[in-house]
């Protein structure tokens, strides 16, 4: 391989977009009735009950997850930063900072989550690109993947053996 | 849901792994440690509990221990001063004496026969890299051709090499008042050629020539090797065994210089005292390649001896990535686990070289006279199959976690998530399994290796060293200052360690290339553990890249020559091979003591 | 007379010696050195002709060199390339290939036999140098007792040294997890006390000490050494031969380090990190006597390797003059020309150790790779009989010149006409013997040897070992830059020695004791033979004061151990041994590798 | 021995005496009717005459030796420096510095070399003492010395079997 060759390997392939108006009403899972553009809270709070909820495969992952608490920070080009605290069992999903340290925040761009959710952006892309970051207990991070891959229809990755499914 | 029931659910955060993992016990039982760790201890590798302590046997559940105590007691009674002795001390094998099977085969052997002093292969691998030096012989040809008018030719080439084997042995050429070595005493000292350009070997004996393309090399790498060293003539000088042995490391360029210079004076012809000179400054500093530089005044020690061996050097001494294609590791894992797996062993079977030489070797035996403690903490990279169930685990999660994406790019804030996930699973692989906790009883062991680990994986996604040591650091940083040892001996051993504040400052490397590093950077950390990690950056960097080397072609294609004692490419069987005591080192006298 | 006759006469002061010795054969014959050069050679020592000159037999005329010839052919042919080969090079054997007769003895060895290589006593010599390290026990002991408030009783030391016994083998006695090294391995490995306190040894169990009293000195010297030595107790490390083979001298210090730290720990029962700190650094710093220091950058080589030796340890080390009374030689050679000649003859029997492990050891072997020349230089001083027939020679012109005479005061102006008389006679015996002239075939050789000669003799006369060193750069600097020499190679060898006119100054000192230079003294003259010079100069100071010792008590007794495995006692038998490859060395490995 | 004995082993016990008026009067070798003190010519022809030529050992023992010139060189405390050079066999003595390079220079006070010629001094013993100086070829030195030593009575130490008698 030629230096060059090599020195291309190494370039960046994620690209950030932001999303047309009203893409929220082509999804089939987003609640009826979204006149704005959802917050990050209600856009997984739709998912959860449109989504995850329906989906066989999901509920079988989720029912084996132990607790812990995932807390998203999107930063929304016009609006700003915003939360959603989630819990996946038990299920329980807010707006906001949780009271309690996290097992995991997840940083990422508004619409890039929001690819994501959609199926269309792997989960860590955005984290590879540098636009965005991941802390705390991972393992909570290959659930959450788990789970949206899932939902979203995607072929859940088989988990290393050290991490069987939903341990700590 | 109110606060009140969400606080009462969050109290469930504390767990406890041991009672966890019994949920998982069926996937556990799959990992290669619940295996090894169950053969090693012949128990529940899980179990918090040795029911057999204090009964075990004591001493005598070791066949090494017994044979040492009789020994000792014979040697008591010949010399009249006692010598090894089990009445003094504490008394040893309440505990097991856990058998430690070499990783990757099935070899099982005793603890102690893994003691630096004890295994010949080890001692051969050492001797093998002090007693190698490789000189540049284009300048030499240059000043014979500019200075004394000779002609180069394949013709004159050959003799000199004829002549040099004759030398190197400790033959004389030029004087008859020499004194002369035995030749069986030096069986193992000869010279060889290696260049890039195929025509030139070709015209060269291949008796005299490590060639490229036949000694295991894969083709992508040997393609990359013979570009890169190109059309220079090198030629690797292995002094014999018995000159490193009697004297250091700092004899071999000597050896080197003085022979190779003898063997030009009789090959040319050469008279006068300026233009032999000329060439004993060519052969002698011109273009010559240590395999080490001196380490600095309060560890003195001379050249080509393991302190003063840059990491990049180290980490192409070791042969066990030459049958890899030259791809670079994030492709190949992206693309196809089982053979980012396959990359994966190989570093680790790697680490067996990088941690002998720098934990045990150095740290161990040079710089602490040897307890018998760093045994233990080199044995982590080769023994249990420890290392090659936290790398394919690793290669999971990288698979995992890239599968989807085009690019690992070479930034600590991209890299760090992927580090925390390894270290978090290769911590709670300890909390886990009581056994393994047992096995690797130090801190030192645990860190060290966790650190080697999380720093080899980071650099192999990303091709970047940099990347690879800041991830050691951080994970070092994170299991000694925020996890298991603020304290105690791993911790005072890492006390100069970078706080984890610092693991990613430049300012550590003082601009410094990795690769350029060694164990002999004053403001590096030196505890025992870190330097391999270092090392296995470097290498799994290369791997990263997809490269053939990782510093220089020359010393990599220097230790692939299988006519080496020690083999650079299977260090594991040679090991396990001494611990069975069927290794043959070169360097032995008895050609001129008497039977005994 | 008139001028004229007078100017006649006086052209008869170019004389031509090889002639005028024939008138006086008698005499002649009487010298040892005509009887060892005709030995040697088989002819007459005076003729300048070899009538046997390629017709010798070639290579052949040696057994060594036959049997060399063989093996090199049996391993190309094992190994596919060529060795040891007598088809490349000069041929051999031209001239007479001499044997050496070793001084003093009947033997008559190989040339080859005394090279270093070759032969497994001078190995061990610089092994049980390098395996040494000397711990002053007082310090440890306090800190038990204040720090740790243990009791230190006669029992307690001799648990202590029976603990230390097994931890200096290899054993382990306070962690579980320690390797152990097989014992058979580390036989040689032991730890004495030396003390001057009769009440101390006869406490300690004998097996532990070194007795001042039991090991060979004369009651004068042995009663100078308890003084001076006193109530302190130390404790003399012998590290296993086999470490300082696998690793340097280096190794020693931190061996002894660690391991006796374990056994305090082990024999006290201490826990606690800072007390065990404390104790560790009394064993492995606080007064602890290296035997040598770490050489300077350029040489960089650790501590206990020949290069850091200084020179009044050297002079220590060697103990061939253990049985002389401790008399002033001045006294003794105006007195008793033959009591003077013993004591002469023990100087020269000590210069077998200085100039080995000086001029073959460090500067042939270390400093230049060994190529086999260096072997004639230090066989100088102990083959052929050379060194005994000028220093016999030496005490007449000695004894002739002061006998009638009180007093050799300490004055370079006062002792320069007995350096030249000296200096004389040995130039002299050079011209006169043509076949001594082939035997030390190197202008080095002779310049190394009178000028060591010069420099004991005058440092003997007056107990200055500044004396001697003046005496002795006077006398190279005479033979080279105003006598044989001003170009060649001994002459190129030598162009960073003083000239004649600095020869004396103080400068060149720097105001350094002789006794605490050594070959690692930057500012001296480093050549080949000039080393052994100094250190000679610095023990015939001390038989010239009457001394015990030259520099160091403590290391005076630690080489008179009877239990090391070279005798510094009686150097050239060992030696000789060797060369009939009778002598066993330690540190083999045969208890660890395959039958061979 | 302690460390004062040894000092003491090594102090200088020659000492440097002038004679009294008229002592050549005294030996029985000094040509007679010298009324003055002889300077070191005279003194030097005079034993070689009246003592050396006289004794059959002196003779033999002069009659081995090679040709060499000796240069003596005496102070005087009052006549300043006095040369005479020597040549034992063939004999020659004459007063003055040699016009070619002399073999052997001895150095040394007037009245030391008189006594040494009387035998009451060991020659060495003003060498040693660092009150006079010896240069060149010593077996000349060795060479006179016996011939000092015949002459005076005194015994002849052996010669070091390396300079049998009269070598070069």
């Amino acid at each position: 391989m030629s230096e060059e060759e090599e020195k291309k390997e190494f370039e960046c392939e994620y690209e950030y977009k932001e999303l047309p108006d009203g893409w929220w009403r082509e999804l089939d899972w987003i609640l009826p009735g979204r006149e704005e553009e959802p917050t990050i809270y209600e856009l997984f709070h739709d998912m959860m009950i449109g989504s995850i909820v329906g989906n066989p495969v999901s509920l079988e992952i989720a029912s084996k997850i132990v607790p812990r608490i995932i807390l998203i920070e999107v930063e929304h080009p016009k609006r700003g930063v915003e939360y959603v605290r989630v819990m996946i069992n038990p299920t329980d999903i807010k707006p906001g900072i949780p009271d309690t340290e996290p097992d995991l925040i997840i940083h990422m761009q508004y619409y890039d989550f929001v690819r994501i959710l959609m199926g269309e952006l792997d989960m860590m892309a955005p984290i590879w690109a540098g636009n965005g970051w991941i802390l705390g207990n991972l393992t909570c991070g290959l659930d959450l993947r788990d789970l949206l891959d899932a939902s979203t229809g995607n072929e859940i990755n088989p988990r290393p053996k050290m991490w069987p499914l939903g341990s700590p | 849901m109110s606060n009140r029931d969400r606080r009462a659910k969050e109290s469930e955060y504390t767990y406890e792994l041991g009672k966890l993992v019994q949920k998982f016990l069926p996937t556990e039982k799959e990992r290669l440690i619940y295996k090894t760790m169950q053969k090693t201890f012949g128990l529940h590798p899980m179990s918090n509990v040795d029911p057999l302590m204090y009964k075990r046997g004591g001493f005598h559940q070791k066949r090494r221990k017994e044979e040492f105590f009789e020994w000792g007691r014979k040697i008591a009674r010949e010399r009249g001063i006692p010598s090894y002795n089990r009445a003094v001390g504490i008394p040893l094998g309440q505990r097991a004496l856990e058998p430690y099977i070499i990783s990757g085969t099935d070899v099982i052997v005793d603890y102690d026969d893994l003691h630096h002093v004890n295994n010949a292969a080890m001692q051969q691998m050492l001797d093998d890299i002090k007693r190698t030096v490789i000189i540049n012989l284009d300048t030499t040809h240059r000043v014979l051709q500019v200075r004394a008018g000779k002609e180069i030719t394949p013709e004159t080439i050959n003799l000199y090499l004829e002549t040099v084997q004759h030398t190197i042995a400790g033959g004389a050429v030029a004087q008859e008042h020499m004194a002369e070595i035995h030749p069986g005493l030096t069986a193992d000292a000869y010279c060889k050629i290696i260049t890039g350009n195929d025509e030139i070997v070709d015209m060269i004996d291949r008796r005299f020539v490590i060639n490229i393309d036949k000694v295991g090399f894969h083709p992508s790498r040997a393609a990359i090797l013979k570009r890169d060293i190109g059309d220079t003539i090198y030629m690797v000088v292995r002094a014999p065994t018995i000159s490193v042995r009697m004297g250091d490391g700092g004899v071999t360029y000597r050896w080197a210089a003085m022979q190779s210079s003898m063997a030009f004076i009789s090959a040319y012809r050469l008279t006068g005292e300026s233009i032999i000179s000329d060439i004993a400054y060519a052969a002698k500093s011109a273009q010559v390649i240590q395999i080490g530089e001196r380490t600095w005044y309060s560890r003195a020690r001379s050249q080509n001896e393991p302190g003063g061996i840059p990491y990049g050097y180290f980490a192409d001494i070791q042969q066990c990535d030459n049958m890899l294609p030259a791809e670079p590791y994030f492709k190949i894992i992206g693309e196809d686990l089982e053979e980012g797996r396959r990359y994966m062993r190989n570093v680790a079977k790697a680490g067996t070289i990088l941690a002998l030489m720098t934990e045990l070797i150095w740290y161990g035996f040079y710089m602490s006279g040897g307890l018998g403690f760093s045994t233990g903490v080199a044995a982590g990279a080769y023994c249990g199959n420890v290392v090659e169930d936290l790398l394919d685990n690793f290669s999971e999660i990288q698979h995992v976690s890239i599968s989807r994406v085009k690019t690992v790019p070479p930034r600590w804030t991209r890299i760090k998530f992927i580090t925390d996930m390894m270290i978090q699973a290769a911590m709670e692989t300890y909390e886990k399994y009581p056994s393994l906790m047992e096995y690797h009883w130090g801190g030192a062991h645990r860190i060290s290796l966790v650190g080697s680990l999380a720093g080899s994986a980071a650099a192999m996604l990303t091709g970047s060293p940099m990347i690879g040591q800041m991830s050691m650091n951080y994970a070092i940083g994170m299991l000694m200052k925020e996890g298991w040892v603020r304290t105690g001996w791993a911790g005072q051993e890492v006390q100069d360690h970078l706080g984890l504040a610092y693991s990613c400052a430049f300012r550590m490397e003082e601009g410094g290339l990795i690769e350029f590093r060694g164990p002999n950077t004053p403001y590096a950390s030196y505890t025992a553990g870190h330097s391999s990690g270092a090392i296995g950056a470097c290498l799994a960097a290369q791997l990263g890249r997809g490269r053939a080397y990782v510093c220089n072609p020359v010393i990599k294609v220097a230790f692939a020559d299988p006519d080496l004692k020690f083999d650079f490419r299977e260090p594991r069987l040679a090991i396990a091979k001494a611990a069975l005591r069927q290794f043959m080192p070169a360097g032995e006298r008895d050609l001129i003591i008497p039977s005994h």
